[in-house]
């Protein structure tokens, strides 16, 4: 194991990747200088042609990732962040999710889209959405969600060698932070969540920046002589649901922590699996710990005062014990 | 015109394709009247002779995209007949197994890599497209087909600029039928598509698209131009639907947005007699060619119609097992 | 009351609403012409000033909704259908949602965007999405699904009448379909569910297209003795969860029936919100009846397997009160 | 030009409003690096001539949408220095109450609809709002102010299509400093962006950006063919961004993108000292002129600090209950 910034251990396995396999290209908006290091020095190993700095064109960007995907290349396009994917969601929503059922199965679309998420760097509305749940109605999709260094490496890897499209996407917030990173090769299965923590007295299901926070939590109410089950989904899609339904037969009792806003987030969807698939074990009321239907405010205080923390989180978990 | 236009060979290839084209829609159009397709059909009646010109310079290596209005690129571009009309009857024995239909008819083995229900989105596919080619570096092309409506998408103005930035082999076809869904042309458009074009380094024309020959001659051109690493070329083809936008208009407008002697005028420039005449003039064809053509065509659309009412009406089960390579619907 | 179809009902609140507000423009793709109807004749009453007939962009036309109605218009975008919102995606995502709230409250923005959704007419895949979830979970719209032609006329008064953004969503099937519709002016208020038939043994919840096929297993369950609510949406954003959470309180069974995706679709959020706040309630898993996360087929009988239907939503009743 | 140019009351205002923006930004610059601003800034500076000059040209009926790099349009278009500076420093009091910060000053009453972080929509809410000016009928204008990078998305070339098409009164204002975030304008544009302008009927220009009277007089014959109801305008104004894309940047990037040189060249070419030179050469204002206006100026600086300063931090609870105009987060 190896200590390295989360964006580090990105750029390595990205690397990795395209010496692997020649058909892998990469392009994005200034993925040559890149601004948070995620693809810093690609351009000087693979060449112009594997690596590409576009224009500004996010519609167009998502729809070329599909057509060279579907003309036999393995496709990585760089979104830089969440927000710009609405700007391109044109040839997400209606051509890379749905062609190769259109086509009865002809077209193979191995793309895999980096963006980063979420806020908590007071970078305002348009620059702070957590919109997975968008991509997770559309089906067609893959959702990989990393918490941290050694996840993001390995599940990039995964979503690179997968021939179904899979968004990767990585908290905004955490490029910077410093986690354990296998050596050599390996990748991270998706739909297998990663249990964080373990306890008896209720489960909390998160992903990605959250993961963090709620750790905290469980650390916290630990000090209080309560252990809980915390469960990274590390893929919203597929998602384990065997892991969140084992955790919660042995709990009974669910809280759900997501960075996104609450309406139809993927909160809500594993909530409502368990109230369906788990509703036998179920102890007490399933609790969201999510973000306000809102906009993301500039303002710090404003801003945190919206995003789930340790506390909120295990206020939900004393409040489904109680 | 750098080039000689098209061989004698070429020119009846090229009739035979847009008789098949316009027959095999001919078919669509009285099945979809007589309740025999389950959805809608878009038919390019009177455009025959931009897809067969082109597609006549393009191999199954060439990438093409197409629009809602795909039939006569898919079968242009070497589409089998039989499937697509399987398709469009939505059976499992379609091109698609019953999964896209008319507005989705695709063939991947032939180039063919998608017609498309959301106007301008193959532009952006097929500067994908084009990227790839550039990478294989075989001197293969990717051609866009779409129409005077999608020209006002600004994917078109974003593929002109990267596809001109990298020197991409895309060829941009713009089909001016003179509408755009249910609105003239001239009600939604404005100053000339072409300039459009014109704005970026590319190889531009503008070409009658009811003329094969000329259609043909100028993406010669255009296709030369960016197989040999030039870049990207637009031809604006200024042509006209003769049919509604889809079948299904007659049912469902309260009143008609044209005039039926713009239609008439229209029909006196129909590409196919047209280029009939010209094949007999030139001594390249007799009357009894002609007729030959018309013949076998007839047979081969009645196998089609044929093939597709023997085929079994794609079920339930299929599509959720479509929808990932790798299995499971997620 | 009179009998009128759902677009002519539509077509008659859009131009008595031209009537009473001056400020009211309404514009899109061949409102002119208009398909099916629900804009015809406005040309000729108000004119080219307040009714546009568009070029196909939909990027700008999102983008001009939100200018014109920044600038003091009331603003009807007709999107024709709900597949290409994506197309105009991010005027909705990242400056209809959240500009107000970026303002600190200056901008006003009265935008009612209509659009049919939903499948069952083999239009195939990109005809056929169903993505109101979507735009629940971006906040700051809201989303109203009638599913008869008078609450089509009442709840289009309402999003005209609001200053708030609201998406106007006809269920793309229904437009054909005859219902009663009241005489005279009247608005259908946001945020109150309809109960569409009473019952003591389980409730569906559901909206739109859905409702009919909910009514309809109503009715059979009915004649097998079994007596539920169903309970009619009208608008998911706001949602009437106090209907919900009161007939839940009553029967203790639930089933969400949805035209949606399953995957973070309405159904799977109106679920979780009954497994938080309706919990003490339930007396058995909260079922979801709703579409497979797939794409949706051309072929009629591949596309009719995926829709809920009476057959299943009432096969899921049974399950719940087993 | 069918104008005069501005008259030396008009051209000292515009010095004055430039150097506002110039020693606003300072500030902010300075600001930052302290530590004292909650996100980043994308800074105006080298830019001025270009928004004084047009906006000197705009009355408050007048509206603009503006960018992430919207400090100078905001304060060009008459904005309140003291509530922007608050807005930058998260407060209260700023002008969007702390929940836009720098990349969303707004100032409606002002015209001011919005700068914008998503490069490009600007151009289509200012369609939007040009579309209201032309039924409101009364002469006014919708500017939208866009950058070179932002040339190369697709709702452009939508915008001008529509305007032209409706003869919207809307003005294109193209700021071409050079960069597209980190790419040099040429690695990601090809042709000439007045190009993409002149495929439709519009009245197009280009200018020198760091030039203020030039400026003001290619704006003031584009506003006025707008005003008169002949349609669109465009502007290409080329200049260069002299700190970079934002302030943050010194800390993140790992390699620099552009030469100091470039840098120094285009010092050498600061709009500033331009005017004022050509201001004392055309004895319209002396140096003493010049120093007072930087004098005042630095109190007004002063004074908008303060006033951030003094504002209370933007806390809980105010996000949720600004979301609708008719109450609650729905
Ligand atoms: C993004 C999107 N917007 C609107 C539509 C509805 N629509 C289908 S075809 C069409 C007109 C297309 O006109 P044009 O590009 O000229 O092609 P033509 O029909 O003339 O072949 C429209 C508006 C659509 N399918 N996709
Ligand atoms: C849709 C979208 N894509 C990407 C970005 C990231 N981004 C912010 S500014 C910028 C460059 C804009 O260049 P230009 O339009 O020339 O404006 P300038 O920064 O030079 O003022 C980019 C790529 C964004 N904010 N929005
Ligand atoms: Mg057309
Ligand atoms: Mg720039």
């Amino acid at each position: 194991m190896a200590k390295q910034r989360l964006t580090n251990a990105v750029n390595d396995g990205l690397a990795e990747e395209m010496r692997r396999d020649p058909k892998i290209i990469l392009f994005g908006e200034d993925v040559e200088v890149s601004m948070t290091g995620d693809t810093i020095g690609l351009l000087d190993e693979f060449g112009p042609d594997r690596i590409r700095n576009t224009p500004i064109c996010e519609a167009t960007l998502t729809g070329m990732a599909v057509g060279a995907a579907a003309s036999g290349y393995r496709v990585i396009l760089h979104m830089m962040m969440a927000n710009f994917i609405y700007t391109g969601f044109d040839a997400i929503a209606n051509q890379m999710s749905k062609l190769r059922l259109m086509t009865g199965g002809q077209i193979t679309l191995p793309i895999t889209v980096m963006c980063g998420y979420g806020g908590g760097r007071a970078l305002a509305a348009q620059h702070s959405d957590t919109p997975y749940s968008l991509l997770m109605n559309l089906g067609g999709l893959n959702v990989a969600v990393p918490c941290n260094a050694g996840d993001a490496k390995g599940l990039l890897k995964t979503a690179i060698r997968s021939d179904d499209p899979a968004f990767f996407m990585v908290p905004g917030g955490r490029g910077g932070e410093i986690g354990e990173v296998p050596e050599g090769d390996y990748e991270i299965p998706f739909g297998a969540a990663s249990v964080r923590a373990e306890g008896n007295a209720a489960t909390i299901v998160t992903v990605g920046a959250m993961v963090r926070h709620s750790l905290e939590a469980a650390e916290a109410l630990a000090e209080a002589g309560t252990q809980v089950d915390v469960i990274d989904c590390r893929t919203l899609v597929p998602l384990d649901e065997d892991a969140i339904i084992k955790s919660v037969a042995k709990t009974g009792r669910l809280v759900v922590v997501d960075e996104a806003r609450d309406r139809c987030g993927a909160a809500s969807y594993i909530a409502a699996l368990v109230a369906d698939k788990g509703f036998a074990h179920l102890k007490a009321p399933v609790r969201r710990v999510t973000v306000a239907n809102t906009a993301m405010p500039y303002a710090p205080a404003a801003e945190a005062d919206l995003l789930p923390n340790p506390e909120t989180i295990a206020a939900a978990v004393r409040d489904v014990i109680a | 015109m750098s080039n000689n236009g098209p061989s004698p060979d070429e020119i009846r290839a090229i009739y035979a394709r847009m008789v098949l084209i316009r027959k095999m829609e001919e078919r669509l159009s009285a099945d979809f009247h007589a309740g025999k397709l389950p959805g809608g059909v878009h038919l390019y009646i009177g455009q025959e002779a931009v897809a067969a010109g082109v597609c006549a310079n393009l191999t199954d290596a060439d990438k093409i995209a197409s629009t809602h209005r795909g039939h006569g690129h898919f079968l242009a571009k070497g589409g089998d007949p039989k499937s697509m009309m399987a398709e469009v009857y939505g059976r499992e024995n379609g091109i698609c197994k019953g999964m896209g239909g008319s507005m989705h008819v695709a063939d991947i083995s032939k180039g063919i890599i998608g017609a498309n229900g959301i106007v301008g989105a193959g532009l952006a596919i097929t500067a994908g497209a084009a990227f790839a080619a550039q990478l294989d570096g075989d001197g293969h092309v990717a051609v866009c087909f779409f129409g005077d409506g999608a020209s006002n998408q600004g994917v078109l103005m974003e593929t002109l600029n990267v596809t001109s930035l990298w020197k991409l082999p895309m060829v941009f076809i713009c089909e001016h039928n003179g509408f755009s869904e249910f609105s003239p042309s001239a009600t939604v458009t404005s100053g000339e598509i072409a300039d459009r074009a014109r704005a970026f380094p590319m190889h531009v024309n503008v070409v009658d698209g009811n003329d094969a020959v000329a259609v043909w001659t100028a993406a010669a051109d255009a296709i030369a131009h960016a197989r040999s690493g030039n870049g990207p070329a637009f031809i604006e083809a200024k042509t006209y639907r003769i049919h509604g936008h889809f079948e299904m208009e007659k049912h469902m407008l309260s009143r008609p947005y044209r005039d039926e002697a713009e239609i008439e005028e229209w029909r006196g420039r129909d590409s196919i007699p047209r280029l009939a005449a010209h094949m007999i003039e030139a001594g390249i064809a007799s009357d009894s060619d002609i007729a030959d053509v018309n013949a076998r065509t007839d047979a081969e659309v009645e196998e089609a119609a044929a093939f597709a009412e023997a085929g079994t009406p794609a079920g339930p089960g299929l599509a959720p097992s479509l929808m990932f390579a790798e299995g499971g619907a997620g």
